[in-house]
């Protein structure tokens, strides 16, 4: 059944890139970039397999909810990253020391 | 309409089939009507609502369920109900013998007089933050205990009477009841995770939950294979905790002279007791057999127990602080009854349990109006009450009476009749260290009389000490006060001169407890069955 | 007539998630809806919405595509056995305005490749921007102000 | 059964006469003494309409039932004995409310402290009349109890306060050893009844419960009837007004326990252990008290002084047991009765009138006072054993004992002798020194004081003079029933005044002239005491006080260790306790499981646990309690996906949410805490509590692995799967149960969680304080 | 696999009673919590475990076609979940309180309750 | 290859790379080395829990899962949040203070 | 927290949330939910209101204090147990009915007046803690 290939196909992807963003937490250098992996490829990976469920339940309101739930796993997603990396920030959490530009720090420097 | 469905299902053995009067309700009234009336103290909280007069009015209803449950389980034996018609073992049921029923309408009476006194006592903040809620649900935690005839229901109304005392203890949130507050929460979880361990493990041994069906199951014909004994120990040492006992005790000295004096006095009359009734429930009724085995090593719990407390309150100069004490000794008390296990002896667990509510919880009122009036606690820093109110002097000295066990008072029946158990036996030592506990208790009292009461006066002190100040008493305070001490004490005094009800009923709770086929029967027949 | 729509999308999200769009159901999920938005009454203001479904499907796309290329990107970088970054943070001069529109931006930045919102200046005029590649800061910026700002002021202006 | 009978009206119409007391004394003042007097010459009158009966050796039964369920009845028993008591009792008590009266005419409390002496009465009246031993017993601590009020009545002071409560101590750890004896006197003969175990001596002396029995009512008895060495709280308990002491320090109470040993003497007298133990106890007792009097300047103490060496007396005849010791006892306690309740009352009275009761300051009242001289004089030559007086022939009775070789001769005539002689001192001091002489300047002015104060002394001092003069009646109606009862055979007595020839007389011409020599030096003598005192140095009075001390201090030390105030010792001791148990009882009782097979499970269901106990590593190892916390949801979440793996979407459900929200609001408290960045704690420390966890820890987990070895009975899931949609019309068969099947623990679940809301309420929102005012109780 | 889940149960006690031995109020809390999981794990390993089949009967059955679940611990460690739940939270903002007012989070320091320093009971009468 | 047969495979690699994320992302929680590494890395390990979950789901045929999945996306936000807040209230803390600048160095470092 | 991005997103998250909640609550019966999920869940939803946008707004618009819904919550649970007394069987039996509206049969018992209860508890019980220990930061 394509049904099957499509979800193991969107399973193993998904579950790639969730793999990606764990390795990105380890490999990235600081809590700002690491932050990238996590909200985007975390993001898409558990999304895909949200759509694999969807997918394989041929169903329709199971699909509508894992859809429903990707929607609002995309509208979360980077309001929490940008809440972390914001108070990282703010509190004063350094930028990596390769870190080529820093404009927020020029304008706005730490304000509660 | 009930059970009605689509589908013809035969429901023999499933559901109760009979309908149950209106009168039934008796034996699940004692729960639903506190929580009732705890939610609707929540929801009107905002309300310029007299909540001290909704108290009473939802403790006299509690007083009246609880009497007319306790004479019908005396008139016709236990009775079950089973909620939600689920017959047991499925569901729960409310199984009620005249033990459950005895200590569930002592303690309604009780909380009837904590309600009258509290009338007076409660701030409106403390109205405000939840102290009629957090009392309310006690009481149903406490009516619960008494009743359930399930062993996890037994759990969760043990969580609900322990996290409403959680937020009775703590009301006022000063210094001193926050570090109590601490350790009486942290020990008594720690108690009560115990207690819910060994029934998980007890569930994973027998697949059943209902203390009738245990029982059916630890004493069928077929052995129970696995550790039972082991699991009765873990059950012995939870509910020994919640009751206080050496050496697992350490919360309640921490605690009980930390709040409000009337919750130590709940506490004191109510709590621990729930925690001896559990431990009687579980240990003759389901472990019968392990009892008899532990009996000698409770006996050693029991005889620490009472002399560790007793010399406890003898270290002490905080009125408080001695009775924290003694209501040890008095568990240990109640433990030696246990050890012994013969049906006089838990006759005589009852009668000491029923007499020490009453006296514990009017011990600490009476320890709450010392303090007002001489606006210490400390016993050694008061004194020129005897003067000052003759009233609360004669109550607090039959009182005092009565906590050391002496007559004419109920605490001489329960000493006695443990005393005449232990020598039935051949327990000497046991008997001895329950006499000699009484003696230590009459000096540990009567130090607390001296130094608070007779000791000097307002009006001058040949010995040359000062002359103690006395703060005088509100209208309403006094009256209320008065009233729900001096009905306590006017309890004590005649169970002390009439106890022949209070025997024949802890006699017949005794031979339910120790012989419980008819609570058997009961909890498989069901009401209306 | 916004109230009307966020609480239509309520009915419809209802029936989504019970799986029935029966009648019933659906006045169900429309009386929650307008519980729901009950709740949050304050912080409804009002505008107008129709003729931009197209406009906002279009977003949503470009969204979606951006969302794709993003994860497959951080793949890239991830795995490369020698990682070179250059990091940093620039101040992306707003045009949109309104606080719906500052916060989609924002999200929609976050998602998708190489970027993610950390702040909104306090005058609301620059929004800090995160880059995993901050060697041409005012191609990123160029690049944003082209593709979701003018996205989002063409679909909610 | 059970004979209803008016006069159990009259024996407990005492406590109510202490009901009506205070209000009446409220009302009528000091006259109230005449009405309320009544009430005991009420019961006297009653009780003597048994004594022809009595006398001819009848006895009677009556009573209520009280607590059948126990066996306790309020039962009464009238023989010789108690009735003879309860007459004493009742007699003197009259004498006594007549004399309170006026004693403590005018004083704030006197209605209270006249119901304190019916409270006393009427539990006097029911020790020695109770025919139930249980009875008997509750009666027994009353007196106890009540004479812990009375002792304590001059509350403000110190000295009465020790006094009371080390008469309580005494008398009371006493009583409970008589409880502990007469529930195995219950046992030993299966009855309760005086009337019915008095004709079961035999069985009893054979018994093997015997000797603890013998013990328990030694005890008892000896407490209470302050025998050396437990004789020093009674001279302490003349703190009290003198009405008591002359009540129930010498006519009543302290002969509580000579009444219970001579009740007694039928079924547990007549053995070798009860023979030597009173005399010896008995005899030290009479030197003891005497000697103690000697040295005594205070009038009260002087007479509480031979009161206790007359109870050793009387312990001793009681425990030879003869008839003729047995007679001479009651000969005795009657004359003592009469001339000691006497003196103390004219003690009382020179008190009264002139302040002070030191012989040293008194002198030449006998013009001031001629009524209360009278009294003292008649009661002082009874108590001195002269004749004619009651006393006198007591006296011969005893040497015509110890003549009769019925007791060890020579040391206990001796001391017996010498004891009269120092008795007959004492009698002399009290009723020649402040009389006779010159006349001293004394605190108050003295004049004879109001005939309720003089009436009750007079008239027993007369009874002395006339009963001695009727011995023939005296001896029918009340030596020889008395006697009888307490042989338990019938006795005759012969007494008259008339002289016995031979070693009796003898002995009492040495006595006499010992005395009288005695006397001669007594200022001597008196200093001689004095200071041998001094070198003794300690003494039982000042080690009850070391013992108070001692046992206050060292309960405290106890305390202090086991109530360390440390949470974390208390939770270490919780913990050690149930790990040892539960290894303990695994491994005792045989329920240790069998090695376990261990199967492989799949790879990921391996990640999970591994996951697990990283997440629990990571908790532990965390470097500050920020990290630990977070590290907190690994393992929440791991429990979670294995919640998920074995079909629990539920639990996997609320696992989740309730991790997060646990996880949510530790943080937002934490968000205000400034805690030290790590607990550093020794190694050993930790070590130690690794130690204990794991003792524990491993102990659950192999409780568990045994339950798990038992086979599964799923009978109540299958029904809950069976029924859940057919019956619940509900799929999800967990949601069925917690709404349904076990809604109830729902109920009580949903209480928890609303009032665990409340209670943070309650914590954020009332602010913190210092420890609140007592005042607000 | 019970056997495994009995391990993890004992490691679950282990730690959390490790914990709970701590003097820090936060540790003893963050014990409390773990002690709770380790509770729910016991009773779920109690009434035996089966793989993946959740007990929830098909919209098109009346009884479920397999063997499922055990639901009744389910339903049981639900209660236990929110019961102990809400200890914890309470739990946790008593030890808040506690610090600000007693200004420690050390249980050794807290000691206003029984005092270090309590004056010892009086002699005399 | 059947497609059943793929879909299985499919789902084992999945989890495969599902427990090794798991782990990855753990120990990322559990270094840090700062508050916020932490944080972002918990709200990942909640993405690849939803992950499983949809797998897990994918793999029994179970797809009530779904709403597990929705929730967990929900509670983790707020958890995050919370966090969030957290670490803007607290500001820096101590370890975290000393571990930055020995790891990262001077924040504006490399700023133009 | 001050940050229009967070602030704007977070009252439609909430009420999206809420009717996930009840949606979750009312299935409960028949697929994994049931009132103490679905009152978790609305909790979390005003927890994150009430970081967003502040404790005042949620206060608002609850109406009612958090607690008191709870209060109402464990009434309506015990009181749902009561209708048994009238029908002569005991406590918290369910009783069904299943009326036809608009051509749908609806199922209505008192068991769901009970999880409704839950429900009410759960989501004022922890809405309270979380609003309390928020105001305690705003303060
Ligand atoms: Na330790
Ligand atoms: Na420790």
């Amino acid at each position: 059944m394509i049904i099957e290939v499509v979800a193991g196909i969107l399973v193993i992807v998904g579950a790639f890139f969730a793999l990606v963003a764990a390795v990105g937490l380890i490999r990235l250098p600081d809590v700002y970039s690491r932050m990238h992996a996590a909200s985007k490829a975390g993001t898409v990976g558990s999304g895909l397999m949200m759509i694999a469920l969807a997918v394989i339940s041929a169903d329709g309101s199971t699909a509508i909810r894992a859809l429903a739930g990707l929607l609002f796993f995309i509208l979360t997603a980077p309001i929490a990253a940008h809440l972390l990396a914001r108070a990282a920030y703010k509190v004063g959490y350094p930028l990596w020391s390769g870190s080529v530009a820093d404009e927020m720090s020029l304008h706005d420097p730490a304000e509660k | 309409m009930a059970g009605e469905s689509a589908h013809a299902i035969d429901l023999t053995g499933v559901m109760v089939e009979a309908s149950l009067q209106p009168a039934d309700y008796l034996i699940v009234a004692p729960v639903v009507i506190p929580i009732l009336f705890g939610a609707l103290h929540l929801m009107l909280r905002n309300r310029s609502v007299n909540h001290g007069a909704m108290a009473i009015i939802g403790m006299g209803l509690l007083v009246l369920a609880t009497f007319g449950l306790l004479q019908r389980v005396m008139d016709t034996g236990p009775v079950t109900m089973t909620m939600g018609r689920w017959l047991p073992p499925f569901g729960i049921s409310f199984s009620v013998d005249t033990a459950g029923a005895l200590l569930a309408f002592t303690s309604a009476v009780i909380a009837l007089g904590g309600a009258v006194y509290a009338t007076a006592t409660a701030t409106a903040l403390e109205a405000r933050y939840g102290f009629f809620p957090f009392f309310m649900l006690m009481m149903a935690g406490v009516s619960g205990a008494f009743l359930t005839g399930d062993i996890f229901n037994l759990y969760v109304w043990f969580e609900v009477l322990l996290i409403s005392s959680f937020g009775m203890i703590v009301l006022g949130s000063d210094q001193r009841q926050l570090d109590g507050t601490m350790k009486y929460a942290f020990l008594n979880l720690v108690a009560t995770t115990m207690f819910l361990v060994a029934t998980g493990l007890l569930y994973g041994m027998l697949g059943t939950l209902n203390m009738a069906d245990i029982w059916q199951k630890l004493n069928g014909a077929e052995e129970v294979r696995g550790p039972v004994m082991t699991i009765a120990t873990l059950y012995f040492l939870a509910f020994a905790m919640k009751a206080a006992a050496f050496p697992l005790n350490f919360w309640l000295p921490a605690s009980y002279h930390t709040p409000k004096y009337l919750v130590s006095a709940l506490f004191a009359g109510l709590l621990t007791k729930v925690g001896v009734y559990a431990l009687l429930r579980v240990s003759l009724m389901l472990f019968a057999d392990q009892r008899e085995m532990l009996a000698l090593f409770i006996a050693w719990v029991a005889a620490l127990t009472m002399l560790i407390g007793v010399l406890g309150a003898l270290a002490q100069r905080e009125v408080r602080r001695v009775l924290g004490y003694l209501v040890i000794s008095g568990i240990g008390t109640m433990l030696a009854g246990l050890a012994i296990g013969t049906q006089t002896a838990i006759a005589g667990v009852l009668v000491y349990a029923v007499h020490s509510m009453i006296v514990m919880a009017a011990l600490y009122l009476a320890a709450g109006i010392m303090a007002r009036l001489s606006g210490t606690a400390d016993m050694a820093g008061s004194g020129g009450l005897y003067a000052a109110s003759p009233m609360l002097a004669g109550a607090f000295l039959i009182l005092a009476f009565s906590v050391s066990g002496l007559p004419p008072t109920s605490g001489f029946w329960g000493k006695f009749v443990l005393v005449k158990s232990a020598l039935e036996v051949g327990a000497w030592w046991l008997a001895f260290v329950i006499l000699l506990s009484g003696l230590l208790t009459t000096v540990a009292i009567f130090r607390v009389w001296i130094f608070a009461f007779w000791r000097g006066g307002p009006e001058g002190t040949p010995d040359g000490a000062e002359a103690w100040t006395i703060n005088p008493l509100g209208e309403k305070f006094r009256l209320h006060a008065s009233l729900t001490l001096g009905v306590l004490t006017l309890m004590t005094l005649g169970l002390g001169l009439a106890p022949e009800t209070l025997l024949s009923a802890a006699a017949d709770g005794a031979r339910g407890l120790l012989y419980p086929l008819s609570y058997i029967g009961s909890a498989f027949g069901g009401v209306g069955q | 007539m916004n109230i009307l729509l966020i609480n239509l999308l309520l009915m419809l999200a209802w029936g989504a998630m019970t799986g029935s769009f029966s009648e019933i159901n659906l006045f169900f999920g429309f009386v929650l809806g307008f519980f729901a938005i009950w709740l949050i009454r304050e912080q409804l203001g009002t505008g107008g919405y129709f003729g931009r479904a197209t406009r906002i499907l279009l977003l949503f796309l470009l969204f979606l595509k951006e969302l794709a290329l993003s994860a497959f990107r951080v793949a890239l970088l991830v795995l490369q056995p020698k990682m070179k970054t250059s990091p940093g943070i620039f101040a992306f001069p707003l045009t949109v305005d309104r606080d719906f529109e500052i916060a989609l931006l924002a999200n929609l930045i976050t998602l998708t490749p190489g970027t993610l919102s950390v702040d909104v200046s306090t005058d609301r005029k620059f929004l800090y921007v995160h880059a995993i590649d901050c060697s041409d800061i005012e191609g990123a910026k160029a690049d944003i102000a082209q593709g979701f700002e003018r996205r989002i002021l063409e679909a909610f202006r | 059964m059970i004979d209803v009978n008016p006069t159990i009206f009259f024996l407990l119409s005492p406590f109510l006469a202490a009901l009506l007391s205070p209000p009446l004394v409220r009302l009528m003042g000091a006259s109230a003494a005449w009405l309320l007097a009544l009430v005991p010459a009420a019961i006297f009158v009653q009780l003597a309409s048994y004594v022809p009966q009595v006398a001819e050796g009848e006895a009677f039964t009556m009573g209520l039932s009280w607590a059948p369920s126990l066996g306790v009845n309020l039962s009464y028993y009238l023989d010789g004995l108690s009735l003879v008591f309860a007459l004493l009792i009742s007699g003197i008590g009259t004498l006594i409310i007549l004399y309170a009266g006026g004693y403590l005419k005018g004083h704030k409390e006197h209605g209270r402290f006249i119901g304190f002496l019916f409270l006393f009465m009427g539990s006097m009246i029911g020790v020695v009349t109770a025919d139930n031993l249980i009875a008997l017993f509750i009666y027994w601590e009353l007196t106890s109890i009540t004479s812990f009020l009375l002792i304590g009545f001059d509350h403000d002071r110190m000295a009465s306060r020790r006094a009371a409560i080390q008469a309580l101590v005494v008398t009371g750890g006493g009583g409970l050893a008589l409880l502990a004896g007469v529930v195995v006197l219950n046992l030993a003969t299966g009855m309760n009844e005086l009337s019915l175990i008095l004709n079961s001596g035999d069985t009893l002396r054979e018994s093997p419960f015997y000797l603890l029995i013998f013990w328990l009512v030694v005890a008892g008895a000896f407490t209470k009837s302050a025998q050396f060495p437990f004789h020093f709280w009674l001279p302490n308990a003349m703190e009290a007004p003198t009405p008591v002491s002359a009540y129930l320090h010498s006519a009543t109470m302290v002969k509580a326990g000579v009444y219970l040993l001579m009740r007694m003497n039928p079924v547990l007298g007549d053995t070798p252990i009860w023979e030597t133990i009173l005399p010896v106890f008995g005899t030290a007792t009479l030197l003891v008290g005497t000697l103690l009097a000697v040295r005594q300047t205070d009038l009260k103490l002087m007479l509480a002084y031979t009161t206790v060496a007359s109870l050793g007396l009387l312990v001793m005849l009681t425990g030879f047991g003869s008839e003729k010791a047995v007679e001479a006892a009651v000969y005795y306690l009657f004359a003592h009765a009469l001339f000691k309740g006497a003196l103390f009352m004219v003690a009382g009275l020179i008190d009264h009138e002139s302040g002070t009761r030191d012989i040293c300051k008194l002198g030449g009242l006998r013009k001031a006072m001629p009524i209360t001289f009278a009294a003292a004089a008649l009661a002082a030559l009874s108590m001195a054993g002269l004749p004619p007086f009651v006393g006198f022939m007591a006296k011969e009775e005893i040497y015509a004992a110890i003549a009769k070789g019925d007791a060890w001769p020579a040391a206990i005539t001796v001391l017996t002798v010498i004891g009269n002689a120092l008795m007959l001192v004492i009698a002399a001091a009290v009723a020649i020194l402040p009389f006779l002489g010159k006349p001293v300047e004394t605190p108050k002015h003295a004049h004879e004081g109001p005939p309720l104060l003089w009436i009750g002394p007079l008239t027993l001092a007369t009874i002395g003079l006339a009963s001695a003069i009727l011995s023939g009646t005296t001896n029918h109606f009340v030596i020889s029933p008395m006697s009888s009862a307490v042989a338990g055979s019938e006795v005759h007595a012969h007494a008259a005044i008339a002289l016995h020839l031979g070693l009796p007389l003898l002995l009492s011409v040495v006595t006499i002239a010992l005395g009288v020599l005695l006397y001669w030096q007594l200022p001597k003598l008196r200093f001689a005491m004095a200071r041998s005192l001094r070198n003794i140095g300690w003494g039982p009075d000042h080690g009850f006080d070391q013992f108070m001390s001692g046992l206050v201090t060292l309960s405290a030390s106890i305390t202090r260790i086991i109530q360390n105030g440390r949470l974390e010792g208390y939770m270490t001791t919780v913990f050690l306790v149930f790990g040892v148990a539960i290894w303990f009882s695994l491994y005792n009782y045989g329920e240790l499981p069998d090695l376990p097979q261990f199967v492989a499970p799949t790879f990921y269901e391996a990640g999970i646990i591994m996951l697990a106990l990283l997440g629990l590593a990571a908790v532990i190892y965390a470097h500050d309690r920020l990290t630990a916390i977070v590290s907190l949801g690994i393992q929440g979440f791991s429990v979670a996906v294995i919640f998920i793996l074995f079909g629990a979407p539920d639990l996997a459900f609320t696992q989740f949410m309730v991790e997060t929200l646990s996880v949510v609001i530790l943080a937002l408290v934490m968000t205000r805490l400034t805690l030290d960045k790590t607990d550093h704690r020794p190694f050993g420390e930790k070590s130690f509590d690794i130690t204990v966890a794991s003792i524990a820890g491993s102990g659950f987990a192999v409780l568990m692995l045994a339950v798990l070895q038992v086979p599964f009975d799923p009978r109540l899931s299958e029904f809950f799967s069976a029924y859940s949609r057919v019956v619940a019309h509900g799929r999800n068969i967990v949601n069925v149960i917690i709404v349904d099947f076990r809604g109830l623990d729902t109920l009580g679940e949903i209480a928890v969680v609303m009032i665990a809301g409340l209670g943070i309420i309650a914590l954020i929102r009332i602010k913190g304080r210092q420890p609140r005012s007592e005042a607000e109780g | 696999m019970e056997v495994y889940l009995a391990l993890l149960v004992g490691c679950f006690f282990i730690v959390s009673i490790y914990l709970l031995l701590s003097k820090y109020v936060i540790r003893i809390l963050l014990g409390v919590a773990i002690l709770g999981n380790a509770v729910n794990l016991l009773i779920f390993t109690s009434g035996r475990l089966t793989r993946e089949v959740p007990p929830i009967i098909p919209e098109a059955l009346q009884v479920p076609a397999e063997v499922t679940a055990n639901p009744l611990p389910q339903a049981l460690i639900l209660t236990a979940i929110v019961i102990s739940f809400s200890f914890f939270a309470f739990l946790l903002v008593l030890g808040y309180r506690s610090f600000q007012d007693l200004n420690t989070d050390d249980t050794d320091n807290m000691r206003f309750a029984e005092p270090v320093d309590q004056p010892p009971p009086p002699q005399g009468y | 290859m059947d497609t059943t047969a793929f879909l299985e495979l499919a789902i084992q690699i999945a989890m495969v790379l599902l427990t090794l994320s798991f782990f990855i992302t753990c120990y990322r929680v559990v270094v840090g080395p700062t508050l916020p590494d932490r944080v972002m890395a918990l709200d990942m390990l909640v993405g690849v829990v939803i992950g499983f979950i949809a797998v897990v789901g994918v793999k029994t045929g179970y797809y009530l899962y779904v709403d597990i999945a929705i929730a967990l996306g929900l509670v983790g936000f707020l958890a995050t949040v919370a966090f969030a807040r957290f670490v803007l209230e607290r500001g820096m803390s101590e370890g975290d203070r000393e571990t930055g600048e020995r790891n990262v160095g001077e924040r504006k470092a490399g700023a133009k | 927290m001050n940050t229009v991005i967070f602030r704007t997103a977070a009252p439609y998250l909430t009420a999206l949330m809420v009717v996930f909640s009840i949606f979750i609550l009312l299935r409960g019966h028949n697929d994994p939910g049931g009132g103490f999920i679905g009152g978790l869940i609305a909790a979390s939803a005003f927890a994150i209101y009430g970081i967003a946008n502040g404790v005042a707004p949620v206060r608002r618009a609850l109406y009612f204090h958090p607690i008191t819904l709870a209060g109402f919550g464990l009434f309506l649970a015990a009181l749902a147990g009561i209708p048994s007394l009238f029908a002569g069987v005991p406590f918290l039996t369910g009783l069904w009915t299943f009326p036809r509206v608009f051509g749908v049969e609806l199922a209505l018992s008192t068991p769901m007046v009970f999880d409704i209860g839950v429900y009410f508890v759960v989501v004022g019980a922890i809405t309270a803690i979380a609003l309390t220990l928020e105001e305690r930061h705003e303060s």
